[in-house]
């Protein structure tokens, strides 16, 4: 019993790191139709922010302030990851909508340049984010212990989500996102403004990715090559939850989550792996546009 | 209100429009006839800015248009409803309707639908909450217009609105441009095949063909035998 | 009529190259040559899925792969003169394995090479385009079957040789590889054959059955409505994409002398479209040549700046991509029309002035 | 005389929406048969269920008596002799007009007859004939893409006619069309009913009246009457839901 | 002047017939990943080699050769390691290369450098079972590594092992020799898990650990995944004092990746650290730090990156020559006063004598030796003198 206890926690918790990283894809993937290569250098931006500033308290501040520092990383590695979002979107991404296939070239440059950059500034040794002393240990329950790392990035995932959807569903700014991403010539006719709301799907979607990268300093490496590991996890997220769909997206992340730490349970790791993506294989022939699916009168 | 002159247009390297003059004063419907392919679509984009002039003038309400963005055309007044509807599948028809708010200013803009659009069009109260996409064809081409009327336009551009729209409403559509076009003063410029549409609801009209205005005047003195010349193949 | 004559003059000079290229290039450039004609048969195959038929597979590395170790498994054995290949021994194993003692005749690895992974697309094709799978979603799952098969290799390695793969072969019937007329000899059997599938695609794609892929990249579900069942079509042109791919691993292996899991993986996966992007996705010859300029231009680049040609080489991408959406073949066509419009503008002016009289 | 096609209490249920709630139409060997009614009265989605774009729910659909449509394949049920011009024109793009003719074609569709096909000069004369028919011999090798709407829609019309189809749906077949060319779709479709039935769905009522030999009028997913227009012109409830105060 | 055949020759070399005073460089070929997965490893062993080539210039070079390094990139991809490995030997004919950090980088080297008759310069350690006569390995193999750390962990920590690795050659390799090796000494492996280069999930994995209790781990994960592993297991509540961690794979470079407070007190095995305490390495440490920066740290695998460039010239010295026969007939016997200790070049394997320390990890991130063998190593890649290991190799 504890043990499926514990795997699920440990299946949840996997879900909502997933989650996290497939949460901007969701936004720029899902909504915009860009298939953004480089949503895992975004990733890797954050948690390079994170390490900055992590730097610049351990040389800067007094030692008091510095369980503290990560509580900032999280809204600074958004903002940082949206900026360079946002100037990727004026300058490469803006020239693509229409080419849907197109920007998953173009931004896969896009990922071999950031990678380089960032092994030029940073060196290509990975670096060390020591977590805040309130993060480590954990909650122990009926013999079970519920790290506070996972159960903090899970109340992110949570409230990350929350905001996203009140975003999307609930203001007239989601509204205009959504009609954007549906059709951009007919919504500028109507008086939105494409570019803008462009730019601004783009940098949100960008800045979750950096959110997701500050939390991962918590349990994994921080070098030029991180987003790699995620990119394609990330993106069948999005694909199996079917696209465009949040709630498919969060359904999806913890499907896969669950699934794979149990399989990994009573197998190994690779197994584990082999069986997750035959899965999403054969679980996409089934429902070929994904858990949540859209019906569409169109022909084509 | 809408002045335009020596209009030259096209894709890419094709010249569609040529030397296209033309003007819709405030407060009247004018229809703009030609056969298929001579460029009215063409036109109206040009008009809502989707596609660049390559030459020309145009005048809205006394200032020169030159690249405005659609978005800020649509702001400054003018409205579009597309050949092809354009709505927005995923969204539903309450969302499609707010949209159409965008081009009013922020204080204008309300989170309820005037209740004006659903006389006219009872079908979109009864389907508020369903997706776009699921409307049958007509219905999608009456949430189009509708889309368009509710941002109080002053200039209407409809590129055959009444396309596969049952008689009955097609009547009703005419009946409320006309009295739209009087009580709001909103210049109104109609593509349409249906004759006889055009013949009931517009003041004046304009043939287009070989990228120029062939003919134009008013609806009243129209002459069989000039639709003839021109719109026969 | 003429634009069919100057388009064989292209290929004339494209093949005319490479027969004189042995004559210029050293011995280590020729091999890398050679590997970038391997390359470029998969970017012809590509183009047909890609370009004509609007399926963007994210992983046909698979197929070449499956090719190159089909072919690797019989050099493997005949290097291995113990008769178990030496990783199997590090993994404690005494008996080869059924499947690979059936690599022991090359004429089942060449024919494997080739088939294994039409008979592979052939099934993945089958059930993801019946079940209508399409766009970007069939460009990731294609990425998933990448993912299964490089985790089941990597984890597979006492039979497989796992991460390191299959490597160090001396000979191929008999013959030793490292011989420069063995490699002279492989350099001109990988021009007849890229010659051959150039010729098959070229022909396809003139066809009507050409046009049909066009029809299915423009709207399949419109051509079911005219009586066709796209699935069939699509799954052979998919299936003889991965056959072509797989003759180009088997050349590959025999030139370069080793093939990974990770050459199945993503990333080459990706960069195979990238060369196709590059060279003109419309175009079986800008294909072609897009995965030999790519290449070159990778080797050049991370010889000169072995520390940043990563970003050149992402730059290169990018730009070609934003500023040449239908690659190098699509600027020559562009160029060619700015020509021949000049004329034709003329013409027109000239046809419009007639009217005006008449 | 038997009915070519015959729909038996046909039902589209979208999750909860009863697009048609129980359907009988018999459609007849020869004459066009025009189906009129309120947007949103399910024309569209009885096209759609008799071409196998859509699945019905419920009920029987026979064509020639035998084959059972609603289970059948699209394709399939094109081989059967059934031909289906969509509301919005959809041709392909790319190709020329010429070309679009060539694949749509009556011929042999399976993978290896296609494989091996050669341009026959019977075909040839065949497409370039059609081509004049609908009036874009001129333009047949340009990109279908740049065609108008018009003319996209004329080309999609002779995708359907050069499949030679015993069964031949159209939706709203001249929309976006000017007053020529309405005549001349209608003697096309009036030449078209001499071999094979022809089902239509319009909103222009001059042209209905003009070329039809039945009318069936459609409402909330139901017929509501079937007769001759003249008939149907006088029918108190057709005028209220749908011709209104004109007719 | 040197005699030379074209088979083993080298630019310089050509020019015994005409002796210009010109040509008075001698090219090397360096090859490492300096992008990809690897270059977090790799980029420092570049940067050892080309210190040791700085220092040998400045002090008159090689036979009066300046050494002029080609640095190529082996992007993690060993396609590519053999690609440019035959570009090194083929095109720019260098008298040898250095390079390579995985053992699939050095396979995919192995029948390229035998092919040309060029000269490898291995400085990773690895799984043995290999000895190619082209390759000098300058890391450890099993018997300076692993048998003597596993020997270490059963005297001092336990008897049930708990063996995690990457899912590759060398930790494959590993853990059957470890296995032997406990089967015979009375402990027992609890478990094998393998996870793919570059894992990140370790929380099922330390799940089984939960379960099993082991006394201690050994670990043989590569890379990315000793970061993910050691930090999850920190949050598990899974401190060195219950069960402690032996690697072998990672060193000061990796520990500063990971962060020095979940690995305090946990063991590697290594053959040198930045703390081994001679005058030599008191040196390097300091010049390598003034080159490259005060937050760089040494390790091992640099270390042994940075002998290799000098045995080479002891080699070559010796010879007299760059000829690939005669630096190798030359090699045997050939010591070095490395930064670890004294080294020597074992002839009949090519692989050299160290001295194997166990470290564990301190505060500061740098290693406490606990326990070293004394004298040097006798370098064994078939592991020949060991019984249990009867069967293992089949040469
Ligand atoms: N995207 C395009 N690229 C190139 N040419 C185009 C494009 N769209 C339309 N055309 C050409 O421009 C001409 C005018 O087209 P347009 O759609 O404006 O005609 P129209 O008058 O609206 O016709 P219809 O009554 O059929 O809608 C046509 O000949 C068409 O071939
Ligand atoms: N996929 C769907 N999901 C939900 N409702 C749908 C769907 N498709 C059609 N409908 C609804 O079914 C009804 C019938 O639609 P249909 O398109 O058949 O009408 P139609 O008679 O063709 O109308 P029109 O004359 O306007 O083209 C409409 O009310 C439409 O909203
Ligand atoms: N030799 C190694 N560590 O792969
Ligand atoms: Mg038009
Ligand atoms: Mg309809």
């Amino acid at each position: 019993m504890s043990v499926i206890i514990s795997q699920l926690f440990n299946g949840l918790s996997l879900g909502s790191i997933l989650l996290l990283i497939a949460l901007g894809l969701a936004i720029t993937f899902g909504l915009m139709n860009i298939i953004n290569m480089a949503h895992g250098e975004f990733i890797m931006i954050g948690a390079y922010t994170t390490y900055l500033l992590q730097q610049v308290f351990v040389q800067h501040l007094p030692k008091t302030l510095f369980d503290y520092y990560f509580i900032l990383a999280i809204p600074l590695s958004f903002i940082v990851a949206a900026l360079i979002g946002l100037i990727m979107e004026k300058t490469i991404v803006r020239f693509l909508y229409e080419r849907p296939l197109d920007s998953l070239l173009a931004t896969w440059g896009v990922s071999l340049i950031l990678q380089q950059t960032a092994r030029s500034i940073f060196g290509a040794p990975n670096v060390a984010v020591v977590a805040p002393e309130w993060l480590n240990g954990g909650l122990a329950v009926a013999g079970l212990t519920f790290p506070y790392k996972r159960l903090f990035i899970i109340a992110l995932v949570f409230i990350s989500i929350l905001l996203l959807f009140i975003y999307l569903y609930k203001t007239s700014s989601g509204r205009r996102m959504k009609a954007v991403t549906l059709n951009r010539e007919m919504a500028s006719c109507l008086g939105v403004s494409t570019r803008k709301v462009d730019s601004t799907a783009f940098a949100l979607g960008s800045g979750f990715a950096g959110i997701a990268g500050c939390s991962l300093t918590l349990i994994g490496s921080i070098g030029p090559t991180l987003g790699t590991s995620y990119i394609v996890d990330a993106f069948m997220i999005v694909i199996l939850g079917g696209v465009g769909k949040l709630k498919g997206t969060i359904l999806a992340a913890i499907m896969l989550g669950v699934l794979s730490t149990f399989v990994e349970l009573s197998t190994s790791a690779t197994i584990a792996k082999v069986i997750v993506f035959a899965f999403i294989i054969i679980f996409l022939q089934w429902k070929p546009t994904g858990l949540v699916n859209v019906k569409v009168r169109a022909l084509d | 209100m809408l002045h335009v002159s020596h209009l030259q247009a096209g894709y890419d390297e094709t010249i569609i429009l040529r030397d296209v003059d033309f003007e819709v004063p405030k407060g009247k419907i004018v229809g703009l006839l030609g056969r298929n392919g001579v460029g009215k679509t063409t036109l109206m984009k040009v008009l809502m800015g989707l596609l660049p002039m390559k030459n020309g003038n145009i005048q809205y309400e006394g200032k020169k248009l030159k690249k405005e963005r659609p978005e800020h055309r649509a702001r400054s007044g003018i409205a579009y409803v597309p050949q092809g509807r354009e709505i927005f599948s995923d969204l539903t028809i309450r969302e499609n309707l707010l949209l159409g708010m965008e081009a009013l200013p922020k204080s204008k803009r309300s989170a309820n639908i005037p209740e004006e659009i659903f006389t006219w069009f009872p079908v979109l109260k009864e389907m508020i909450d369903r997706k776009g996409g699921d409307l049958s064809g007509g219905q999608q081409q009456q949430l189009a217009i509708a889309r368009a009327l509710i941002s109080n336009p002053k200039l209407l551009l409809l590129d055959e609105p009444m396309e596969g729209i049952q008689p009955s409403i097609v009547q009703l559509i005419q009946d409320v441009l006309v009295q739209i076009a009087k009580e709001k003063e909103m210049g109104i410029m109609l593509v349409e095949h249906n004759l006889d549409a055009v013949l009931s609801c517009a003041d004046q009209f304009y043939i287009l063909d070989r990228g120029r205005m062939v003919m134009s005047g008013s609806c009243d003195e129209i002459k069989e035998e000039d639709l003839q010349r021109h719109l026969a193949v | 009529m003429i634009k069919k004559y100057s388009q064989g003059a292209y290929y004339g000079v494209f093949f005319l190259m490479l027969l004189v290229a042995p004559l210029l290039l050293s011995e280590f450039r020729m091999g890398l040559l050679a590997k970038f004609l391997c390359f470029a048969i998969i970017a012809v195959g590509i183009s047909l899925i890609w370009g004509f038929t609007g399926i963007l597979s994210l992983g046909h590395g698979v197929f070449f792969g499956l090719g190159a170790y089909c072919m690797a498994m019989y050099l493997k054995l005949e290097a291995s003169p113990s008769g178990i290949p030496d990783f199997m021994e590090w993994n404690g194993i005494t008996e080869v394995p059924f499947v690979w003692t059936l690599f022991k005749n090359p004429v089942f690895a060449i024919l494997a090479a080739l088939l294994l992974p039409f008979i592979i697309a052939v099934v993945i094709g089958y059930f993801t385009f019946k079940n209508r799978i399409k766009g970007v979603f069939f460009s990731l799952i294609s990425q998933a079957v990448v993912v299964v098969t490089v985790t089941l290799f990597i984890g597979g390695q006492h039979i497989t040789g796992g991460t390191s793969g299959l490597t160090n072969f001396f000979t191929v019937f008999q013959v030793p590889l490292a011989d420069p007329a063995t490699k002279q000899t492989l350099y001109f059997v990988t021009v007849a054959l890229l010659a051959i599938i150039m010729g098959v695609a070229l022909l396809l794609t003139k066809s009507r059955f050409g046009r049909l892929l066009i029809a299915i990249r423009d709207g399949e579900n419109r051509l079911r409505f005219l009586g066709y069942n796209p699935t069939f079509y699509k799954v052979f042109i998919y299936a003889l994409s991965a056959a072509f791919a797989g003759v180009a691993g088997a050349l590959f292996v025999l030139q370069v002398g080793i093939i990974t899991p990770e050459m199945m993986g993503i990333i080459p996966s990706i960069e195979m479209v990238l060369w196709v992007a590059i060279g003109g996705r419309y175009s079986i010859l800008g294909a072609a040549i897009g995965a030999i300029l790519t290449n070159t231009a990778k080797s050049f680049l991370s010889e000169s700046y072995p520390d940043f040609w990563t970003i050149f080489l992402g730059a290169l991408f990018l730009i070609v991509v934003l500023y040449l959406p239908n690659g190098l073949a699509g600027l020559v066509e562009q160029l060619k029309m700015k020509f021949s419009k000049k004329e034709k503008v003329k013409e027109a002016k000239q046809s419009e002035a007639d009217t005006l009289v008449s | 005389m038997k009915p070519i096609l015959s729909c038996h209490d046909v039902v589209v249920d979208f999750s909860g929406f009863m697009a048609l709630q129980g359907v009988n139409l018999d459609v007849e060997t020869s004459g066009v048969l025009f189906l009129i009614g309120p947007n949103g009265a399910g024309k569209t989605t009885l096209l759609d269920v008799i071409c196998g774009k859509t699945r019905a729910t419920g009920g029987e659909i026979t064509f020639k008596d035998e084959i059972s449509l609603v289970k059948l394949q699209e394709q399939k049920i094109v081989e059967a002799g059934i031909a289906r011009k969509f509301q919005a024109p959809s041709i392909f793009l790319h190709l020329t007009p010429f070309e679009n003719l060539e694949i749509a074609m009556k011929q042999k569709k399976k993978l290896f007859s296609i494989l091996f096909a050669k341009l026959t000069d019977v075909q040839k004369d065949k497409i370039n004939t059609m081509l004049r028919k609908i009036g874009l011999f001129e333009v047949r090798h340009e990109k279908a893409g740049s065609l108008s709407h018009g003319q996209k829609q004329w080309l999609e019309i002779g995708m359907q006619l050069i499949q030679e189809p015993t069964l031949l749906l159209l939706d709203e077949p001249i929309a976006g069309m000017s007053g020529e060319e309405r005549t001349k779709t209608g003697e096309l479709i009036l030449e078209i009913s001499k071999e094979c039935s022809v089902l239509i769905v319009e909103h222009d009522m001059d042209f209905v009246r003009k070329y039809s030999t039945q009318v069936v009028v459609m409402h909330e997913g139901k017929v509501l009457c079937q007769g001759e227009m003249k008939d149907i012109q006088e029918n108190e409830e057709v005028k209220n839901v749908y011709l209104g105060r004109s007719g | 002047a040197q005699s030379s055949e074209p088979s083993s020759g080298n630019k310089t070399s050509d020019s015994s017939a005409t002796v210009s005073t010109e040509i008075d460089t001698v090219q090397v070929g360096i090859l490492h990943s300096l992008s990809g997965t690897m270059a977090i490893s790799e980029v420092s062993l570049r940067d050892a080699e080309l210190m040791a080539i700085e220092e040998i210039n400045a002090a008159g070079g090689v036979l009066g050769k300046q050494i002029e390094p080609i640095v190529e990139d082996g992007a993690s991809d060993w396609p590519t390691f053999a690609e440019k490995a035959r570009k090194l030997l083929q095109q720019d004919k260098v008298a040898t290369i250095f390079g390579g950090w995985t053992s699939a980088s050095r396979k995919a080297m192995l029948p390229v450098v035998e092919q040309n008759n060029g000269l490898l310069w291995y400085p990773v350690q690895y799984e043995g079972m290999e000895q190619s006569p082209n390759i000098f390995y300058t890391g450890a193999t099993t018997n300076q590594q692993i048998v003597p750390a596993i020997d270490w962990m059963l005297e001092n920590q336990g008897k049930d092992i708990f063996l995690v690795g990457s899912d590759y050659v060398f930790p494959r390799t590993a853990n059957k020799i470890v296995n032997a090796q406990l089967k015979a000494k009375g402990g027992t492996v609890v478990a094998e898990e393998y996870t793919p280069l570059g894992h990140t999930d370790y929380n099922t994995i330390i799940s089984k650990i939960k379960a099993e209790k082991p006394d201690a781990i050994f670990n043989t994960l590569n890379g990315d995944s000793n970061v993910a592993f050691f930090k999850q297991l920190k949050d598990a509540g899974i401190t060195p004092e219950d069960i402690p961690v032996m690697s072998v794979s990672v060193a000061e470079e990796e520990i500063r990746g990971i962060g020095t407070d979940v690995l305090e007190g946990h063991y590697a095995a290594w053959n040198y650290y930045q703390t081994t305490d001679t005058p030599e390495n008191k040196t390097f440490v300091e010049n390598y730090k003034a080159k490259y920066g005060e937050d760089r740290v040494t390790g091992d695998p640099i270390e042994a990156a940075y002998i290799a460039v000098y045995l080479w010239k002891e080699a070559v010295e010796k010879a007299g020559s760059f000829e690939v026969d005669k630096v190798k007939e030359a090699s045997d016997g050939i010591e070095f006063k490395a930064p670890g200790g004294v080294v020597k070049i074992d002839g009949e394997t090519q692989h050299i004598y160290k001295t194997v320390r166990i470290g564990e990890v301190q505060a500061d991130g740098l290693f406490k030796e606990v326990w070293n063998s004394g004298e040097q190593v006798k370098p064994d890649p078939y592991l020949k003198s060991y019984d249990w290991a009867e069967g293992l190799s089949q040469e």
